[in-house]
């Protein structure tokens, strides 16, 4: 039988070489591709003015920088954060809603159901006390294996929705209104309307996190995580504190997905329970392992595909869901390591590729 | 004794949570069945369950004819022409569901194990041109003539694809589950008559009581859903436990390797797996639509999550397991609701969940099929 | 010859474990592979089972061509194997364990009850345990258990993978009496070993593999006298 | 190769430029509108919700048809906005029909929720709205402009149907909601007007199938009618296991529930149920049966329909006054004062409509019967 992999060979050999070529650029040439691709960014909202690039890129109904931020933004962070629980420390988390969930919920309390606090100020208490569900989920929970952990997650994510609907404190099902927007600065208006000061708050916000966590990833943490993920008993054996890192792949995850709960609570104005059902971990979870998980730009890369595609789809309204779970699939069947899977050393990626090609009935 | 609504209303409670309960046991019994033989969440099984009601509304609606209401009333049945029928029900549920079990596995999973075959090829092949045909045209009937002509040679270079065929990592599984889950309840809402409303059942059992228990009056329904559940389970704990291919199922779960060593036919006796799980929610969604007589297009999903939450409270790849699960669960929810209100009825589910696997990290009765036992 | 394996590649992934081996299993013998770890002794036990695919080269059964034949057909045609670790189920009593041996060959129960009254008959604790799960058994039980399964399925050729591996001498040679009398039987039988001594002792042909290649065949008594092979494995 | 790589990237920088050159900061709220003036439809016609939207868009496609018939050098075009009444996408859509300088009205947003989430934004950009179907009290209350109902909310009908209740003489009422704002917020208002005749059985999740713990809990209270703040899926499914647990209190429901779609859940169980709603029966006005009869193959108008149309109406009265901008049309609204299909069509300064009626439905012979106003 052939070992060379799949059909995809090709497509998986020139995102490769893309790379390749991207490690073989010098200092220079590498900061300034990064500058360019930047500017790009923020000026993504003004994509759609362009002749040929706007038809394709724009999306029918809605409109397109308020899906950059509302959707695509939140999406990208989102991932970003669930990549360090499932991608780096694999462990899988399926109700990482609730945390985006106590984001946006502290904000709102602070900012307009039981407080005054300006938006600026709710970020740094939500995110931290994001991180303290992190903590109160992940500590009695992280002993548990795989599976297990996927249903208390699922359940956690459960069980802060429904409390939210059910406490009078909370705003119940009314939910939160009149929620802080971000202060205006730089002569950007955060306002009700325009959603492109949003957009450049929230790409802030991402390329932070995503330095933030590449210094993370790289660190001894970083390579504790994947010394679990791929065998927690030997990582054990060796003498890494499996469990405290894995809190922290749940915290530092958690903080992640509350700043995006704080940036959306920010936007929108106004939250309520229903912004944040099971089926969001399931889509949040959909991104980081169709784009790639374990990698960085990957994650990045699932979630803003799987906010946009459907935007971008709404031609055929109430069919694009069907069409999203069969791509699910077909991506699945071809490409099951994302598009963008994890880059490793040549070595270590050959060893991998030939072990996944053991043939044992799971 | 205190006067509270729950000790006032406990058999009341009891009889409805033991109803629900053994739903969730029946439904429960696919999750476990197939991690334990693949260790994965078929997070579709829902799905297989949404199918199976859909399978008992055709069986009443088509095959047998009975309309919705006779001169405003429902249609009641008795005597041996009800059993005929129920059976009739029960039967073509359950081939709904099993059937529909099976493919799913040849479409979504098997390509995943390296190991994919025609039949998977060709309903991806058929997807995937139905997909992109409705990026251009949006007729369904158009979309699919394009489909099936399309299909012959997209499925022959999946087929050349699967041949190289490698096995995908833990987490594809997973999602290649959710996007079928999602693509088959999201198909039953497009394109089902009623689209996303609610569809009725026929009502062919009145629902009387039989008996009286510590003052509660035990309806008929209830009693065939419970008696129903522990018919069905019983079968599959005998057919696991006494049969040859049971035999291999849980020499499978076991030891894939060593069974296919001795002769075990593994990617069989994955299908066989399947065909029981969904076998199992055929009979659920039979007894669900007895009781209930509704369904809809996304009908799986909770009581999916539900009956999940409760194959790892017994103790996933257990079968026994699955049934405690499932009647702690269906009772929990129901006496939670009384001391709380039904407004926390699923955070006392999973509350309950969360503190039996603090103490018990394998559930109640821990892991493996193969120690199931009678 | 019983068992012709010409010209044997199998690769994991893409890494070449076996490269281009050659042997045979005369009918009624006992062969043995020896070699050191990593050798390719169990990937080729593997392959005549049918677990692992073939890349290149042929193995005839009985002058049947069974290079791609689905491991099931194979224990079919009375080929089964006590795989290396034993692999015996730990959920599963003694008594299923034994059954599993007939799992593909179904057949009468009088059939079986002769049968397992043989393995009992070969392996009297086994009877003993016979309602115990073989989790529970001790590592000589087990590897009684794992030959005793293979057997209840009637095999014209037995696959022993490193059966010695683990057990106290007393045992060992216990073992090794066994094989005796079941090729005696007239089971032929073909045994993987790092026990060269005692493997080369009960064999009629033994081959040396090493790193994927047959670098020495010969009678068993042979290869015991080679000084080549006493120096690498027996030990002076 | 990395040539390759940085001219991908400085020639979609190029290109973003070139677009931020050409796109210039065009503010959408002026009348910069080319081509024909748009009413917009906002809320779900796909989804779970689908039902109530594609009544209320039928609505307002009559009245748009009956202008453009009538008006050939001024047609209208309606332009919907599928939000699926889920507020996680209504703002994306909103920003849409708020850059469309053709869009100058809008008939809704049709349910409360996605209202909370994207009144605001209408309000900043000055884009009038009418809503003929959410009936959350609360979101008057926001000081909003451009808001206006086209039927009362539910601090009129609750009091209504907590009167019918009474009037109908009936002692101990159990009070259930679907938990959602809308089903909650009008439950509550029952439960508060009922005072101590009613008795609180909490609330039930509305996709859960099986309701007999909160079926238990009234029957043990003894009560002789229940009423449920929710939508009619739910609303069936409670109606049909109450009926077969043995509970035989009255069914009262609102106007969520005023939907043929609880009569097929729940079945014969639906007889003699109550229905409040503030929105008037199809009947009422016979022209505009006849009218939306002949629209649409003899169906009758159903919940809302009436109201859109009403709704439609007063944009293309405004439109029909020469009015194009958005200002202009909110300040015809806001001074409006006439007589549309379903009720006197004037709105206080909260956007209340004044001179609003709770009317009573009941479930007869398996079709919603008009059982008129509720004093």
């Amino acid at each position: 039988m052939s070992t060379i992999g799949n059909a995809f060979a090709p497509v998986r050999d020139a995102f490769d070489s893309i790379g390749d070529a991207f490690h073989r650029m010098n200092q220079w040439q590498k900061y300034s591709f990064y500058a360019i691709v930047i500017i790009a960014l923020y000026l993504a909202p003004f994509w759609t003015d362009i002749p040929v690039i706007g038809p394709i890129v724009d999306t029918p109904g809605t409109q397109f920088s308020t899906v950059l931020n509302d959707q695509v933004i939140i999406f990208v962070l989102v991932a970003l954060g669930l990549n360090v629980v499932v991608g780096l420390a694999g462990l899988l988390d399926l109700g990482y809603v609730g945390f985006y969930a106590v984001g946006a919920y502290v904000t709102a309390i602070l900012t307009s159901a039981h407080g005054n606090l300006p938006w600026l100020l709710s970020l740094p208490i939500a995110v931290v006390v994001s991180m303290l569900f992190g903590v109160i989920l992940g500590a009695p929970t992280l002993r548990l294996r795989g599976d297990y952990l996927a249903i208390v997650t699922l359940g956690f994510g459960e069980i802060i929705r429904l409390t939210a609907k059910n406490m009078d404190w909370l705003g119940a099902s009314r939910g939160i209104s009149n929620i802080k927007k971000p202060p205006s600065i730089f002569g950007l208006k955060f306002g009700v309307i325009d959603p492109k000061p949003y957009y450049y708050l929230g790409l802030t916000l991402v390329l932070i996190v995503v330095f933030v966590l590449h210094r993370i990833e790289y660190s001894r943490v970083g390579r504790a995580w994947v010394a679990i993920r791929e065998d927690e008993d030997a990582a054990e054996l060796m003498g890494v504190h499996t469990f405290k890192f894995k809190l922290w792949a749940f915290t530092i995850g958690a903080a992640v997905g509350g700043l995006a709960g704080v940036h959306y609570a920010g936007k929108v104005g106004f939250i309520n329970p229903d912004n944040f059902p099971l089926q969001l971990s399931i889509l949040f979870l959909a991104a980081v392992v169709l784009g790639g998980s374990g990698n960085m730009y990957g994650a990045i890369l699932g979630g803003v595909l799987v906010a946009y595609v459907p935007e971008r789809l709404r031609n055929f309204a109430d069919k694009r869901v069907f069409v999203f779970g069969v791509v699910l699939v077909l991506m699945m069947v071809f490409r099951p390591e994302g598009i963008l899977p994890k880059r490793v050393g040549d070595e270590h990626k050959k060893r991998q590729r030939s072990s996944q090609n053991e043939e044992v009935a799971q | 004794m205190p006067d509270w609504l729950i000790i006032r209303t406990f058999w009341d409670l009891t009889v409805t949570g033991l109803a629900l309960g053994s739903i969730y046991a029946l439904v429960a019994l696919g999750y476990t069945l197939v991690y334990g033989v693949l260790r994965l969440i078929n997070f579709a099984h829902s799905e297989i369950f949404m199918v199976g009601t859909f399978g008992s509304l055709l069986a009443s609606s088509q095959f047998l004819n009975i309309p919705l209401l006779e001169d405003g009333n429902y249609p009641y049945r008795a005597g041996m022409t009800l059993i005929f029928f129920l059976v009739v029900i029960l039967i073509i549920a359950m081939v709904f569901s099993g059937i529909s079990a099976v493919l799913l596995e040849r479409v979504a999973y098997r390509p995943l194990r390296g190991n994919g075959d025609s039949i998977g090829a060709v309903a991806l092949a058929f997807l995937t041109a139905f997909i992109v045909s409705l990026i251009f045209i949006d007729d369904t009937q158009v979309n699919v003539i394009i489909s099936l002509v399309l299909t012959a040679p997209i499925a022959y270079s999946y087929l050349r694809i699967f041949k190289r065929g490698r096995k995908a990592p833990r987490l594809a599984f997973l999602i290649s589950a959710i996007g079928a889950s999602t693509a088959i309840a999201e198909a039953v809402g497009v394109w089902g008559t009623h689209g996303r409303d609610q569809y009725q059942t026929a009502r062919i059992l009145e629902k009387k009581t039989v008996f009286n228990l510590f003052g509660t009056d035990v309806r008929i329904d209830y009693v065939i859903v419970i008696v129903g559940a522990l018919l069905m389970m019983t079968a599959l704990t005998l057919f696991v436990n006494k049969t040859r291919l049971g035999r291999g199922v849980r020499a499978v779960a076991q030891d894939a390797e060593t069974s296919r060593i001795l002769g075990v036919n593994v990617d069989m006796i994955i299908i066989v797996t399947f065909a029981l799980g969904g076998v199992m929610a055929g009979g659920a969604a039979m007894l669900f639509t007895l009781v209930y007589d509704q369904t809809r297009f996304n009908i799986g999903f909770i009581l999916g999550v539900k009956s999940f939450t409760a194959a790892v409270l017994g103790g996933i790849g257990n079968l026994k397991g699955a049934l405690l699960g499932g009647l702690v669960l269906g009772l929990v929810e129901n006496y939670g609701s009384a001391i709380f209100g039904g407004q926390w009825k699923d955070v006392i589910a999973f509350t309950v969940l969360l503190v039996v696997l603090m103490f018990r990290p394998t559930g109640l009765l821990g892991e493996s099929l193969g120690k199931a036992r009678v | 010859m019983l068992l012709e394996v010409t010209d044997l590649h199998v690769f994991y992934g893409r890494i070449e474990a076996i490269k281009g081996i050659s042997f045979g299993v005369g009918e009624g013998e006992i062969t043995t592979l020896i070699g050191a770890n990593g050798a390719g002794k169990t990937t080729t036990m593997r392959t005549i089972s049918g677990v692992r695919t073939v890349t290149q080269g042929s193995v005839i059964f009985d002058g049947q061509d069974i290079t791609k034949m689905a491991p099931h057909d194979r224990v079919k045609l009375g080929i089964c194997q006590a795989p290396e670790g034993r692999g015996i189920f730990p959920g599963m009593t003694v008594r299923e364990n034994l059954d599993m041996g007939t799992y593909v060959r179904g057949g009468d129960s009088a059939q079986k009850a002769a049968d397992l009254a043989h393995v009992f008959h070969l392996f009297p604790r086994l009877e003993e345990r016979i309602s115990q799960l073989g989790g529970t058994l001790s590592g000589g039980e087990q590897q009684m258990l794992a030959i005793g399964r293979a057997l209840m399925s009637r095999p014209r050729l037995l696959l022993l993978d490193e059966p010695s591996m683990g057990l106290a001498p007393m045992l060992i040679a216990q073992i090794f009496e066994i094989i005796k009398q079941i090729n005696s039987e007239g089971i032929s039988v073909l045994l993987v070993e790092q026990n060269a001594t005692q493997a080369l002792r009960v064999a009629h042909r033994g081959y040396v593999l090493e790193t994927g290649y047959v670098v020495k065949d010969g009678s068993g008594h042979d290869l015991l006298e080679d000084p080549a092979v006493r120096a690498a494995y027996l030990g002076g | 190769m990395k040539k390759s790589v940085l001219r991908a990237g400085a020639t979609l920088l190029a290109l973003s430029l070139v677009g931020v050159a050409c796109g210039g900061g065009d503010d959408a709220s002026g009348n910069g509108c080319e081509g024909d003036l748009k009413i917009a439809f906002f809320g779900a016609l796909t989804g779970d919700a689908g039902n109530l939207g594609i009544n209320i868009k039928k609505g307002l496609d009559l009245a748009v048809a009956q202008h453009n018939a009538e008006n050939a050098d001024n047609q209208l075009v309606v332009e919907a906005y599928d939000s699926q009444g889920d507020p996680d996408q209504a703002p994306a859509l909103a920003d849409k029909a708020i850059a469309d300088p053709c869009v100058v009205g809008i008939v809704g947003p049709a349910f409360s929720g996605e209202s909370a989430a994207v009144n605001p934004k209408f309000e900043e950009a000055g884009l009038p709205i009418i809503t003929p179907s959410a009936t959350n009290p609360d979101l008057s209350k926001n000081g909003w402009d451009i808001f206006h109902r086209a039927l009362a909310g539910d601090d009129k009908q609750g009091p209504g149907a907590a009167a019918k209740i009474v009037a109908d003489g009936k002692m101990k009422v159990g009070v259930v909601d679907d938990n959602s704002e809308y089903g909650k917020g009008l439950a509550d208002i029952v439960q508060e007007s009922l005072g101590d005749k009613a008795v609180e059985l909490n609330s039930l999740d509305p996709e859960a199938s099986d309701y007999s713990a909160i079926i238990t809990a009234a029957k043990d209270a003894g009560v002789d009618a229940v009423f449920f703040g929710g939508y009619y899926a739910a609303a069936g499914k409670l109606a049909k296991q109450m009926a077969d647990a043995g509970v035989t209190a009255t069914f009262y429901s609102g106007d969520g529930t005023l939907d043929v779609g609880f009569i097929e859940a729940a079945g014969p169980a639906a007889e003699g149920a109550i229905l409040t709603c503030t929105c008037a029966p199809f009947d009422t006005n016979p022209e505009f049966l006849k009218a939306f009869q002949d629209a649409n193959d003899g169906e009758n108008p159903a919940t809302y329909a009436a109201e859109a149309y009403d709704a439609a109406s007063v944009f293309i009265a405004a439109i029909k006054d020469g009015k194009t901008t958005r200002a202009d049309i909110l300040e015809f609204i806001n001074g409006y004062d006439a007589a549309g299909v379903t009720k006197q069509l004037k709105w206080d300064e909260t956007g209340e409509v004044t001179g609003s009626a709770v009317y009573a439905y009941e479930i007869k012979d398996g079709a919603i019967k008009g059982i008129g106003l509720i004093e």
